[in-house]
């Protein structure tokens, strides 16, 4: 087994953690910053396979940007929610077990889970992969641009103004009429 | 300021006019002059809001700087003493009114005057006036929990001393 | 229910002067006396004199049974507003580094937006209208220079001129020029502390720091003239203490000089600096109508357009003598109260260059009877502070000491205003406003 | 010696030096910091410590927090409470894995140096929230969403500033971007880029006019209220080693990094050796924060956020078109 074998499955085992207490924390905002360390070993695993442009760009999108974004959305939710109300009552293993067989926290997160992974699977049983010959990769950054700004133009440029037309419809969405009140008292 | 003659007390001009139009409008007012020159008018606590109200709007006493009580406690009476300003013509007054040491109420004026809102907290505080109608009369300086009013004169502080710092062994 | 709780007999009998703990009137006081018990303990071999102490706020929540109820914001940690919206409720003080002294505001928030605020006074209440019925007429001058410990000149001289009018003195007229030459320089300190303050409000600390190092210029004039740099001591009733000290004309003079120089260099570093205007323009504005309501006094009420000086409209030791302006602005916001009082210190200096040309000669220190002894009689006597309107009322019953004295302070109309002046604004824009109205804690609560 | 352990030991000795050199940073930029505002505040600073100019004052400090009690207060988030100040502390030092501070004085030039600046900065953010949150203090909440919003704004055009260079050098490994400024330093064809990135720069760092999340007249002391001893002196660690971060990285992308500047003759440049170039341009740099901080007041939350979003993105982005459209002229000069 070599060292890179050993950093993958150590990184796995990190993701695969965090991701089980991203969805079993009691308290929201440890289950964002368990998520964090999830896409951290994420990153990692790409710098195993010697992707340092996906590594950087997995670190700043996804740890530092998405993270924001999902902070702000809990602490822009219901505060009760944050505090765990509504949930089952007690407290430790009792607790987790009856929350796992419930409906609405346990069994319907698990079917969906499953249904997910088996789609995953047949996708993944039914793509011919290409194999890469072993060695050092070329430079990814160099390729990606390429790739990106070269053979898939049109659709790269799809999706920005997609995302473009989403942004700006989220943005009519949540203003308000007429904005604040006190915006338009300053000079 | 204190003018030497005692029979011309110093009075400014539009102190001068508003006693004028007191006398000739309220004939039942009665406003008198201080030998300082200042315009009280003493009134009933029923008439204090009417009063105060036709003082704001009808002669311009916009300005209320102070509203405070003294406790006659020989005479079992506060006095409650509003001294009243004019911005527009510097026209000073003061208005007066008894209230009972035994039914100490009075009718609010921060209905009048927004500022007497805090006057009137602090003279609860203080003296334990209730002021009737007031919006939010709650004590300003001392805790809720404070028993009395400490500007009575026949206020004692029930309260037992509090101890030295010693050490024991 | 009710009934006196008295604290139980100490197991090892070693403390034999603990206390009983203060009965409260009816309603529930198991918990705080239960907290003040565990707190005793804890202390171990000391008892403390705090122990008992049934301070502001202890137990807020408690109420007496004669006391309206108390709003709910004072306790509350989130509360419902209209439908799905929640505000969380934040205390700013009374231990904040922006609420000048021991002010405590609930605010309640959305975000960072205030929708509502609600001033909490009193911890430093020190009783002082009664120490005025229990100190002698000369010993209340002493004590009035606590009330704002940052103008203790001018309490002085409202406290000073009551008591004069019932004594039917007048002072010299050096004496009345000594008084305004003072008064102007405690302006203009003042002024100069406000500054300082407001710079540090909004985070720039070294306009703070230039600030004061003028201040200590004029508290070096202050020492000079009454040898004391904060609380004077200083008027007296038909003068002041001393005459001025020989050389004090020149010194006056080098201070107002290098103020005249300065003056433009604060108003680079921070008056004209864009990010200075942003934060103050528009914020925190009170109506002009507002401001007349809630009796808001001096800079505040001449911020929102009020031209309204005590020292033009009710002239006292001979102001209507000097030629100076009243400054207002008419924007009414927290720029607008600073500009006002910048551009105050500006005339006082012009005040105080006239008074020291025209000093006449004469004696300092009027002729005034031993045992001040007024004879019956209530009188109104009030200055321009400089934070507003000073009004010292005063109550004799012909003894020596005042039968009751009632001060109003300009400063606890000021913090009424926060009521509703912060409303709509961001946790930043209070720290502003309340720094606008300049409010000076020892005459808040008194 | 096998050679793992040749690069085990080589590793340990250049995160030992980088270390070392942030500490002795830290110490060093607390005392200028401080006496630096001292002069502009017409005061003296600290001169009892170490006199007659107090340089021994930062050691002073360092063990009166050493000897502090640590105190966790009792209704914390425990885990996350102890967790933040390392989690803000590691980023803050990972950074100088990249800087080039001399031709050959380079932990590891990455290939993708500037991107991995950007990934590693963004967890302060996380860390600032963790800090903020695990307090259990309403200030300290509020200054770590102003923390996350002022980040979130700020991060953007921070990265956009930086692609100007970027383009010019053709590279993202910054020891490429400094070998390319060989003829010209970028500031000269980046002006607008340089002060796009200083100032989305400082508001990264939390400093005045833009220090929203520790505005202490408004939020006390902001997220990291309730810490006190070592544990608020990583804070503050880290807060001047990104200060110096920044600094290093504005240095290298417009500054020429440790070249010497291109007017000079062959034979004066020899003369200064290109380490001792870097670190005056980086201090130069850090001295000029300080200057601004200690100069404007502080804007508001709102203020800044419209300023980040409105004027610094837009701004950046014309500076890219900008650059794009210059390219070839400048090409053609033979400036680039």
């Amino acid at each position: 087994m070599t060292g890179l074998q050993i950093a993958f499955l150590a990184l796995s085992a990190v993701m695969l953690f965090a991701a089980w207490k991203v969805v079993t924390s009691d308290i929201i905002v440890h289950a964002a910053l368990w998520m964090v360390l999830s896409f951290v070993a994420v990153a990692g695993i790409f710098l195993t396979l010697h992707a340092e442009f996906l590594f950087a760009v997995q670190l700043l999108v996804y740890a530092g940007a998405i993270t924001a974004l999902v902070i702000f959305a809990i602490m822009l939710s219901d505060i009760r929610e944050l505090r765990g109300e509504g949930e089952p009552a007690g407290a430790g293993l009792g607790r987790r077990v009856r929350r796992l067989v419930s409906r609405r926290l346990g069994l319907a997160p698990a079917a969906v889970a499953v249904g997910f992974a088996a789609v995953m699977y047949s996708v993944y049983r039914a793509t011919p992969w290409p194999g890469l010959p072993p060695g050092d990769p070329a430079p990814s950054t160099l390729a990606i641009g390429r790739e990106l700004f070269g053979t898939y133009v049109v659709p790269f440029e799809l999706a920005s103004i997609v995302l473009l037309v989403a942004m700006v419809g989220a943005i009519v969405l949540t203003l308000r009429e007429g904005g604040r009140e006190k915006e338009e008292k300053r000079p | 300021m204190v003018e030497g003659d005692k029979a011309q007390p110093a009075m400014n001009d539009g102190t001068r006019q508003v006693l004028e139009a007191i006398r000739r409008d309220h004939p039942d007012w009665q406003p008198e002059v201080t030998r300082w020159g200042e315009v009280q008018l003493r009134v009933g606590r029923e008439d204090l809001q009417a009063v105060a109200r036709a003082l704001r709007d009808d002669h311009g006493f916009n300005y209320c700087p102070s509203e405070t009580v003294v406790d006659y406690v020989k005479e079992g009476r506060f006095e409650l003493d509003v001294r009243l300003f004019n911005l527009d013509t510097g026209a000073k007054l003061v208005l007066k009114s008894d209230l009972p040491r035994d039914d100490a109420t009075c009718p609010t004026l921060a209905g009048v005057w927004a500022t007497c809102k805090w006057h009137e907290r602090e003279i609860w505080d203080m003296f334990g006036v209730r002021f009737e109608g007031h919006p939010d009369l709650r004590r300003v300086f001392l805790s809720e929990s404070f028993q009395g009013y400490p500007l009575r004169k026949d206020f004692v502080d029930a309260r037992k001393p509090r101890p030295r710092l010693v050490r024991q062994r | 229910m009710g009934g006196a709780r008295t604290r139980p007999e100490p197991q090892t009998g070693a403390r034999e002067n603990v206390i009983e703990l203060p009965v409260l009137a009816e309603g529930s006081v198991e918990e705080i006396s239960g907290r003040t018990r565990q707190r005793a303990r804890f202390r171990g071999d000391f008892e403390y004199p705090g122990d008992d102490f049934e301070g502001p706020n202890v137990n807020r929540w408690q109420y007496l049974p004669q006391t309206p109820p108390v709003e709910d914001l004072l306790v509350e940690e989130v509360r419902e507003i209209e439908g799905n919206e929640r505000e969380m409720v934040m205390n700013m003080g009374p231990q904040h580094p922006s609420t000048h002294g021991v002010l405590r505001c609930v605010l309640g928030l959305r975000g960072e937006a205030i929708t509502r605020c609600r001033p909490d006074i009193g911890y430093l209440h020190r009783c002082h209208e009664k120490l005025n019925e229990l100190w002698s007429y000369q010993g209340t001058i002493a004590l009035s220079d606590r009330l704002d410990y940052l103008a203790a000149m001018t309490n002085e001289l409202a406290f000073v001129l009551a008591v004069e009018k019932l004594l039917e003195i007048e002072p010299t007229e050096r004496a009345d020029y000594i008084r305004v030459i003072c008064s102007e320089l405690q302006r203009i300190a003042s002024h100069l502390l406000f500054f300082g303050t407001t710079a540090l409000d909004l985070g720039a600390v070294t306009p703070f720091l230039h600030s004061f190092r003028e201040r200590e210029a004029v508290y070096d004039v202050f020492e000079y003239i009454s040898g004391a740099r904060l609380l004077y001591n200083y008027m007296r009733f038909g003068g002041v203490r001393t005459d001025f000290p020989p050389g004090t004309d020149k010194k006056i003079r080098e201070v107002l000089d290098l103020l005249e120089n300065r003056l433009p260099e604060y108003h680079d570093l921070l008056s004209y600096n864009p990010i200075f205007a942003v934060r103050t323009q528009g914020v925190g504005v009170l109506s002009r109508d507002d401001a007349i309501a809630w009796g808001a006094a001096g800079p505040v009420l001449r911020g929102s357009g009020v031209a309204y000086d005590l020292r033009k409209a009710d002239p006292y030791s001979g102001y209507e003598k000097f030629d100076f302006k009243v400054c207002v602005e008419e924007s009414g916001d927290v720029w607008a109260r600073f500009m006002v009082r910048m551009k105050e210190i500006e005339e006082s200096i012009k005040i105080i260059r006239q008074a020291l040309d025209g000093l006449p000669e004469g004696d300092a220190r009027g002729q005034v009877p031993r045992f001040i002894k007024p004879p019956p009689g209530e009188v109104y006597a009030r200055v321009e502070g400089p934070r507003g309107e000073l009004g010292c009322y005063v109550v004799s019953d012909g003894s020596d000491k005042p039968y009751r004295c009632h001060w109003r302070t300009p400063s606890f109309h000021h913090v009424s205003l926060l009521e509703f002046v912060p409303v709509g604004h961001l946790v930043a824009d209070v720290v502003a406003i309340i720094g606008s109205m300049d409010p000076v804690f020892g005459e808040v609560d008194k | 010696m096998p050679a793992w352990l040749v690069t085990l030991g080589w590793a340990v000795l250049k995160a030992s030096l980088i270390l070392g050199f942030v500490l002795f940073n830290a110490l060093f930029l607390v005392w200028w910091e401080r006496k630096f505002a001292a002069r502009i505040q017409s005061r003296v600073g600290p001169q009892r410590t170490g006199r007659p100019f107090g340089y021994l004052q930062s050691m002073a400090d360092v063990f009166k927090l050493l000897s502090k009690e640590d105190v966790v207060p009792a209704r914390v988030d425990r885990w996350m409470y102890v967790l933040a100040p390392i989690v803000i502390f590691v980023p803050a030092v990972l950074v100088y894995v990249v800087v080039p501070f001399g031709p050959n004085l380079i932990v590891q030039d990455l290939n993708i140096g500037i991107l991995y600046v950007a990934a590693v900065t963004s967890f302060t953010m996380i860390a600032i929230v963790m800090a903020g949150w695990a307090a259990n203090n309403k200030y300290s909440v509020v200054s770590a969403m102003r923390a996350a919003a002022q980040l979130v704004a700020y991060e953007v055009p921070l990265v956009l500033a930086v692609i100007g260079p970027v383009m010019l050098a053709g590279t993202l490994s910054l020891q490429g971007i400094v070998r390319a400024q060989e003829g010209l330093w970028y500031i000269v064809v980046q002006p607008l880029g340089f002060l796009v990135f200083l100032t989305a720069g400082m508001a990264e760092l939390n400093r005045a006019p833009f220090d929203l999340s520790e505005a202490e007249s408004e939020l006390v002391a902001g997220y990291n209220i309730e810490y006190s001893g070592m544990r608020w002196s990583f804070f503050f660690l880290a807060e001047f080693s990104n200060l110096v971060a920044v600094s290093a990285i504005a240095t290298t992308l417009f500054l020429g990094g440790w070249q010497a500047p291109w007017f000079l003759p062959a034979a004066v440049k020899g003369l200064i050796p290109p380490v001792v170039w870097f670190l005056a341009k980086t201090y130069f740099l850090v001295t000029v924060i300080m200057w601004i901080r200690w100069t404007l007041p502080r804007v508001r939350i709102d203020q800044l956020l419209d300023f980040g979003w409105k004027f610094l993105l837009p701004v950046s982005l014309a500076n890219i078109a900008l650059t794009g459209l210059l390219f070839p002229v400048l090409v053609r000069l033979g400036w680039i």
